[in-house]
């Protein structure tokens, strides 16, 4: 099972990754990650804007790629977008699979491409005034875990 | 009669709207004539990305946008 | 955080990891994978025995050298013993960290020593006839990635 | 007066129980004449450990046990 979403409103992780395990008798295993909005210093707020054509097809493009990659039952990625506090999820991978180092690979895979080349733009506000974020070079490195 | 310009991340602080319609149709030579000052420099820049109805173009000089089409100005993603 | 728990009875993995993140404000990402019995073939019901001083002894040594070893905000290591029947879980292991990596390497660190060295003895029912289960040879090549 | 012994793993179905109490104090030769059969032969076997209250020893012939003391007789693990 492939699942690909988009959201815009706060979500509960357990509420996702519930029925998603429960899609997938006969598993070894389910991992999953979940990234928060980390509230560094001052960051009062963080806005990711998206534009759907491109962001969508790039994620489900995601999950295609990591099911043909890692022997996976099915996989799950879900992310906000729009603006968002501290201590928010703002990312959720899950991954199901008979044996775990599929499942715990998959999810890493996944995190390191949605870290790094996924269709998001970011901002946050500090002191009240927004400020757009530059791509981190430490993500394209863990980009390139990957390319062998 | 109209192409309708997508403006990504900073790119919408620039153009101070994150949508701006043109008249129909738009080459590369049109769209550097539409956008100016610090848009026209990112637009000229080897960072920005051009994308036609959700398909990125390998060569943004080739830009060919006809009535209808969505033309999304794309500077580099911040990752999720 | 540090919480190591064995469960004599079925538990519901977000009933575990939903308290765990709230405990740790501030964090980036909490990694997590809860493994569950596969019913291979004919598989009726698997029993795991354990013995307290040595078994919750081992699970809270792994715990604090994933402490030691990754950059940690909190670990829980849960793990069913008792008879179980196929789909329920078995083993849960959650880390909350600043930073992906972090909790996504010790969820496998912590995974790769409990399903090969930690103190449980298993035997499945299969048409009726419990057998005791053989450590397998793969359990101890997943180990000898961490002896660097 | 009594050791009491823990079996486990497939031990406990060799033993016909997963415990059992022998006179104090027990040393090596002490166990090795209390276990005979399939049990005899795992412990003489370098796959079985001993633990004394929760401690495995590191060489198992060295075992002294005394009055209120568990001795567990540890099969190799199967892992979680």
């Amino acid at each position: 099972m492939k699942d690909v979403r988009l959201l815009s409103e706060p979500f509960n992780p357990g509420q996702l990754v519930g029925p998603f395990t429960n899609a997938h008798p006969g598993l070894g295993g389910v991992c999953t990650f979940v990234g928060e909005v980390r509230g560094d210093g001052d960051v009062e707020a963080l806005e990711l804007m998206h534009y759907e054509p491109l962001t969508l097809a790039g994620m489900d493009d995601l999950a295609e790629q990591a099911l043909a990659r890692f022997d996976l039952m099915g996989i799950l990625i879900a992310h906000r977008v729009g603006e968002m506090r501290p201590g928010e999820p703002i990312v959720l991978v899950s991954a199901a699979a008979r044996h775990r180092r599929d499942a715990i690979r998959a999810v890493d895979f996944a995190m390191d491409h949605l870290k790094s080349d996924a269709w998001f733009w970011k901002r946050e506000r500090r002191a009240g005034e927004w400020r757009w974020i530059d791509p981190r070079p430490e993500d394209h490195a863990d980009l390139e875990r990957w390319t062998s | 009669m109209a192409v309708r310009l997508v403006f990504l991340g900073k790119l919408a602080d620039l153009a101070g709207a994150s949508e701006r319609e043109l008249a129909a149709p738009i080459d590369w030579p049109a769209l550097v004539e539409a956008l100016q000052g610090e848009l026209g420099e990112w637009l000229a820049g080897d960072k920005l990305k051009l994308a036609v109805n959700g398909a990125v173009l390998a060569d943004k000089r080739a830009l060919q946008a006809r009535d209808g089409d969505e033309v999304a100005l794309l500077p580099p993603v911040s990752g999720g």
